[in-house]
């Protein structure tokens, strides 16, 4: 079944929990597929068999077996082990055992009317203050980070770019500025809305890189696409256009990218852009 | 309603009238002195709401002649009341089990 | 064409049309109350603790209570219109009609005065959810008032009672249907002067 | 509210009062269909546009382009309000008004023998009520910001900072208002106004479907009324109900109290609009039923479990909605609960829809257009149905969400589905209504390319939503990397969205051409059981029936052993 559902069009996933969601989109589906071709066969052949020029006259008692009781049984069983086996577990693991910050890459994201901001804690591991008065969108100050503070002056802050470890627990903490969005990741199979007034964490762990992912859809009309963020949910006029790009790094280009990062902030500071703007 | 009311049996529907309006004078005024005991605000809603349910009985039961009404209209009344509470609960309960943290987006968790 | 059980019940559900009429419609006007009673409680919980008492203590509880005993009399005289006509006494009727007519107009004044002192002091439903739940919960129930008010007027001008003469049934079946609504709309205010007022 | 004057009947009634300002429940149910028909040709024609959007992103739109401004191509908040206004407008304006309002208010007292509705003014007043609801709607296109561009849903805040929502939010009041009026009158005449022998177990289904939907109509509108009154206030008076503190808009600190949730909104939204989405069925679901029991000319099987289940699912309607919110944030109490309520409410429609499948074995079935519809309504709502299965979970549906997954699952249902019932009620009771049959050529040449095209639009919505590929987007996906491999099928349903249109045409021209060169058509077209057969066709104004009436039988008596003909109407003794 995911075979099918994959050359259906459902892509290839590169996520470990991804696999669990699957798991569940297939069982669902060959409870469709089953019930589907069940009654539909029963559908034709009673259409066939009890046309009027065949069936002169109709049965007043019709079917007189309980088998339908049966199969509604058989549809609830089934929809129970779904739920306990696979939803209730899958659910509980999304929302129960979000890992510490500690034990995982802290990535705050900030999405806004279209853009999305991630703001990462740098070398020292704690995110810099933020304060809604300091956001100031020609500056490029879209979340309002206090370079004064002395845990920001490491903090790396990114639009539309994110870059993430393969095979490290992520955790995103995931808010909005302004309307709802979607912070959704279709090959990783998240999703999470980002609400204002609200944070809501998101934990996934990646299994496959950029580049491997990039080598696998070679051929296909995906090629030389790499990983988006898509936002699914409607916040605007260019929600069509709302993405940002996420690649999946090994830990050691991960690395590197946070080293350079850094090394622009350094030449940032120099300029002195942010973060004497105590006067507010 | 049918004619069976006579004017004595009206009668004695106006005398439990009466008695009703007293009893909710009585009970506004026990409302608004409660809210003046020193209670926590878990008891005082507790207790507001328990007179303001005494007092919407009444009226329900007396003025609105629900004690006498017929089996339908209780049943749709029961029906409502417990979708009223499906609707007022339930929006309340997944906003307390909920797995994000009412904050606003720049403050750091 | 003449529509059955419009006076006489039907004898399996023992109703006649327009009772069962309203009281569906009470129902219905409880899931609308229900879903601003809902939103009440609701953002009450997401609020900081002690901001709701703090912007409820500025509302005037005796102004609030007056309108709960006005609305109350205004419930009863109601009821006794009715029963007045039950009794055939017409005139009687109209003494209590009358008294139900002016107790919503005393509540409708008190109302007005309770929201222009508001506006004087700069509170605004805008100014906070609470003030802003208030303003909707108590608008919505002053425009059921108002349009209670308006079917009274009918009923207490001579043009209705035509049908007094003609159908006093009927029309005696007409105010004890308007009487439930009248109730209902005494009986949200039972609600809202609690949670609004006193919690 | 009460009209019992007896000589009324008897005055002439001059032209307005008689199709105009009418209190007959059969003009106001006509007056119903037109007007929801209209609308749903309308929501069509937003529909194409967007279609030709998927399809073409950034070329002129043929014929209209000139009303969207300059190079005639539609601007993304153009398409956001076509998306909104389709949806609105096919559901509150279309598919509700034809179901309830024309279905419901012309057979309802037919199908119970009554006179008329218990409240013939009220009635008239519902009508009137939507169709003042219906103009504002419109007029809103017409309006300086423009129609509402928030989706259907309305989502706060984006909703309550986007143009054209006010009126939007005024329309919906109206139209919450007269289904409310509409559905009232709906349950009083059927409890109230059943002739003698009518009892419960003996009404047709399709009285018992609008029984259940008019509750659901009763007590599921009324919060969003509500709802609408928050939004209207955040929206003119500056409240904060679905406003949080801090909201940064276009790097501006947006001046508001704030303290409102977001997520208030959507609680109060689907609490009426889960509910909803069985008031679009179940009406469909009566018809389908009356249709099959009649072109099978054998009981339904099961009546009895479908009464039970459809007022189990009308139940259980109203404790299913947060699976719309599973990604709002839900905890694992709240999602567990929403999702088993979810899967048990499948199993009522199991219930229903197997009922349905097993009344066709040993029947004698007739293909003509009603049946056909009514037949290719099972295996298309099964698909509908089915595929709302992993959007209950809430496992699968964090990758489905929101995508075309979605938009296919809901479109199975409501529009080969339910307008597929629809139509098969029009052809069906055409001839009760006017009194000529329909061509059945004409039928036929409407529902084989219907059936096609339907399809031609709504599978691939699958494949794109397997893809992921989100819905509400103004391209189609084109700016989506995930997309790029099932776009090719946005020109395909686009394509077969078009001829679906022209599918329309035979059955526009039947309706016409019947109305004015139909055959006559006697009582009872269709040898059926149920009592609107036994009024003239079409029915006497106000008095409906010439004959008095008494039920002595459940409805679906076809082929009884040993009688002389293959049905017994309800009314023979
Ligand atoms: C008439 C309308 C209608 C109906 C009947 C349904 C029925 C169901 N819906 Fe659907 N739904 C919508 C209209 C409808 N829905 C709409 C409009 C939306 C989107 C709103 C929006 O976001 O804009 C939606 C969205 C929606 C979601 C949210 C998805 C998301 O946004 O992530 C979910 C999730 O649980 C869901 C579930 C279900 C379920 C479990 C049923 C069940 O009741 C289905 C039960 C039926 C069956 C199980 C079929 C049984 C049939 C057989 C067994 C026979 C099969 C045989 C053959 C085919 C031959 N629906
Ligand atoms: C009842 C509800 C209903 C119905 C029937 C339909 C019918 C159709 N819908 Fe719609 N749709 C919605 C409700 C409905 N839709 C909703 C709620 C949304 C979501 C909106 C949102 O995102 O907010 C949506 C969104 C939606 C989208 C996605 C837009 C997006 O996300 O960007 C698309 C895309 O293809 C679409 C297509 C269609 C098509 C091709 C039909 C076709 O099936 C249309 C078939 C209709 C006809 C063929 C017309 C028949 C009319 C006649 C025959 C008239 C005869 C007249 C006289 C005799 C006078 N719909
Ligand atoms: Cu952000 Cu859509
Ligand atoms: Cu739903």
């Amino acid at each position: 079944m995911l075979e099918l559902l994959q050359s259906l069009g459902l892509p290839q996933n590169l996520s470990i929990q991804g696999e669990y969601i699957d798991n569940a989109n297939v069982l669902m589906h060959w409870l469709m597929l089953y019930l589907f071709l069940g009654w539909g066969a029963f559908f034709i052949i009673s259409l066939y068999k009890f046309r009027e020029s065949k069936n002169k006259k109709a049965d007043y008692y019709g079917v007189k077996s309980h088998l339908s009781s049966v199969l509604e049984g058989a549809v609830a069983i089934v929809e129970i082990i779904a739920l306990f086996g696979f939803s209730y577990p899958i659910w509980a693991y999304r929302v129960n055992d979000v890992p510490d910050s500690r034990d995982a890459v802290n990535i705050r994201v900030i999405a806004q009317q279209f853009a999305w901001n991630f703001h990462y804690p740098g070398a020292d591991g704690i995110f810099g203050r933020t304060d809604i008065n300091l956001v100031d969108e020609s500056e490029q100050n879209f979340i309002g980070i206090d370079r004064s503070d002395a845990f920001a002056k490491d903090d790396i802050i990114l639009q539309n770019q994110m870059h993430i470890p393969v095979n490290k627990k992520i955790r995103v903490d995931l808010s909005s500025k302004d309307v709802i969005h979607n912070f959704k990741l279709p090959e990783l199979r998240v999703s999470q809305d980002a609400i204002p007034g609200m944070t809501i964490p998101v934990h996934f762990t990646a299994k496959t890189t950029s580049d491997e992912f990039l080598e696998s859809v070679k051929g296909t009309p995906r090629e030389g696409k790499g990983l988006e963020i898509a936002c699914a949910q409607l916040c605007g006029i260019t929600h069509y256009r709302m993405r940002g790009y996420l690649t999946v790094d090994t830990e050691e280009e991960y690395n590197d990218w946070l080293a350079s990062e850094a090394e622009y902030l350094d030449f940032g500071d120099e300029e002195d852009e942010w973060g004497d703007d105590e006067d507010w | 309603m049918s004619d069976n009311h006579d004017t004595a049996s009206m009668q004695d529907h106006v005398r439990v009238y009466l008695m009703v309006f007293g009893a909710l004078g009585v009970l506004t005024v026990v409302t608004v002195l409660a809210s003046y005991l020193k209670l926590s605000t878990s008891e005082g809603i507790f207790l507001a709401l328990i007179i303001a349910s005494v007092k919407a009985s009444l009226v329900l039961g007396y003025f609105m002649h629900l004690i006498t009404e017929r089996k339908m209209i209780i049943w749709i009344l029961v029906m409502t009341v417990f979708f009223f509470f499906v609707m007022i609960f339930l929006p309340l309960i997944s906003n307390i089990d909920h797995a994000g943290n009412p904050t606003q987006w720049w403050k750091v968790l | 064409m003449n529509i059955p059980y419009v006076v006489e019940e039907r004898e399996d559900t023992g109703l006649i049309n327009s009772k069962l009429g309203i009281w569906i419609f009470l129902a219905s006007e409880v899931m609308l109350f229900g879903g601003l009673f809902s939103a009440y409680i609701f953002l009450r919980m997401a609020a900081l603790p002690g901001d709701f008492e703090r912007w409820a203590s500025e509302l005037s509880v005796p102004m609030a209570t007056v309108n709960t005993v006005v609305l109350i009399s205004s419930s009863v005289s109601m009821v006794m219109a009715w029963a007045s006509l039950k009794m055939k006494d017409f005139s009687k009727y109209k003494m209590y009609l009358g008294i139900t007519i002016f107790c919503s107009f005393v509540f409708l004044t008190i109302k007005y005065f309770e929201y222009s002192g508001k506006f004087a002091h700069d509170i605004y439903p805008s100014s906070n959810t609470f003030m802003a739940i208030y303003f909707t919960l108590t608008g919505l129930h002053v425009l059921h008032i108002i349009g209670g008010l308006v079917v009274m007027l009918y009923f207490y001008f001579p043009i209705s009672h035509k049908m007094w003469d003609k159908q006093p049934e009927q029309f005696t079946n007409r105010i004890e249907v308007f009487g439930l609504y009248w109730h209902f709309v005494d009986l949200v205010w039972i609600f809202l002067f609690p949670v609004l007022y006193l919690l | 509210m009460y009209s019992n004057s007896n000589n009324h009947d008897h005055h002439e009634e001059n032209f307005i009062q008689k199709y105009i300002f009418s209190v007959d429940h059969k003009v106001i149910g006509i007056q119903y269909g037109i007007t929801s028909l209209l609308f749903l040709l309308f929501g069509f024609s937003l529909m194409a546009i967007m279609r030709w959007q998927l399809a073409y992103p950034g070329t002129e739109i043929p014929i209209v382009g000139f009303i969207f401004g300059e190079g005639g191509v539609l601007a993304s908040e153009q398409y956001n309000s076509l998306g909104a206004m389709h949806g609105t407008i096919m559901i509150f304006l279309g598919i509700v008004p034809l179901a309830v309002g024309a279905f419901g208010n012309y057979l309802v007292p037919l199908q119970i023998g009554a006179v008329d509705m218990a409240f013939p003014k009220l009635n008239a007043a519902s009508y009137w009520t939507y169709f003042v609801g219906g103009v504002i709607m419109i007029s809103s296109f017409f309006m300086p910001e423009g129609a509402a561009r928030s989706g259907w849903t309305s989502y706060p805040p984006l909703s309550v900072f986007e143009n054209g929502q006010t009126i939007w939010l005024i329309s919906m009041i109206f139209l919450i208002t007269s289904s409310l009026l509409g559905s009232m009158n709906i349950i009083v005449t059927i409890v109230q106004l059943r002739v003698p022998g009518l009892t419960w177990m003996r009404l047709p289904l399709f009285t018992w479907a609008q029984f259940v939907t008019s509750f659901l109509l009763v007590l599921a509108f009324p919060p969003l009324e509500a709802a609408a009154v928050l939004q209207l206030m955040d929206r003119v008076a500056g409240t904060s109900f679905f406003l949080p503190s801090g909201l940064v808009m276009s790097g501006e600190i947006v001046d508001i109290a704030g303290g409102g949730s977001p997520l208030l909104w959507q609680h109060l939204f689907w609490f009426l609009a889960h509910p909803e989405v069985y008031v679009l069925i179940l009406p469909a679901l009566g018809i389908v039923g009356e249709i099959l029991a009649n072109n099978t000319r054998k009981p339904i099987w099961g009546f009895k479990s479908i009464v039970y289940s459809m007022v189990f699912l009308g139940f259980c309607s109203f404790i299913v909605w947060a699976h719309h919110m599973f990604l709002t944030g839900m905890g694992q109490a709240m999602s567990a609960f929403f999702q088993t309520t979810t899967m048990i409410i499948s199993i009522p429609s199991v219930v229903i829809l197997t009922s349905y499948f097993l009344s066709l074995w040993g029947g004698s079935i007739r293909f003509n257009t009603p049946m056909l519809f009514a037949l290719a309504f099972l295996p298309m709502f099964g698909i509908g149905g089915l595929t709302g299965l992993p959007l209950g979970l809430a496992a699968s549906d964090i990758y489905l969400h929101d995508t075309y997954y979605v938009i296919g699952h809901f479109h199975y249902v409501v529009a080969p589905g339910t307008i597929f019932a629809l139509f098969a009620g029009i052809y069906y009771w055409f001839p009760k209504i006017t009194g000529k049959r329909m061509s059945e050529t004409l039928g036929k040449l409407h529902f084989w390319p219907s059936l096609i095209f339907m399809n031609g639009i709504f599978m691939p919505m699958f494949i794109q939503g397997l893809a992921g590929v989100s819905r509400r987007l103004a391209d189609g996906g084109v700016s989506y990397a995930h997309a790029s491999g099932v776009l090719q099928w946005n020109e395909f349903m686009s394509i077969s969205a078009f001829c679906l249109g022209l599918s329309q045409i035979p059955f526009i021209v039947n309706i016409f051409m019947s109305l004015f060169t139909g055959e006559k058509s006697d009582r009872n077209p269709w040898k059926s059981t149920t009592i609107e057969w036994d009024a003239p066709s079409p029915p006497l104004a106000h008095v409906n029936f010439d004959s008095k009436i008494t039920v002595h039988r459940t409805a679906y008596e076809y082929s009884v052993p040993g009688a002389k003909e293959d049905f017994i109407p309800q009314t023979e003794s």
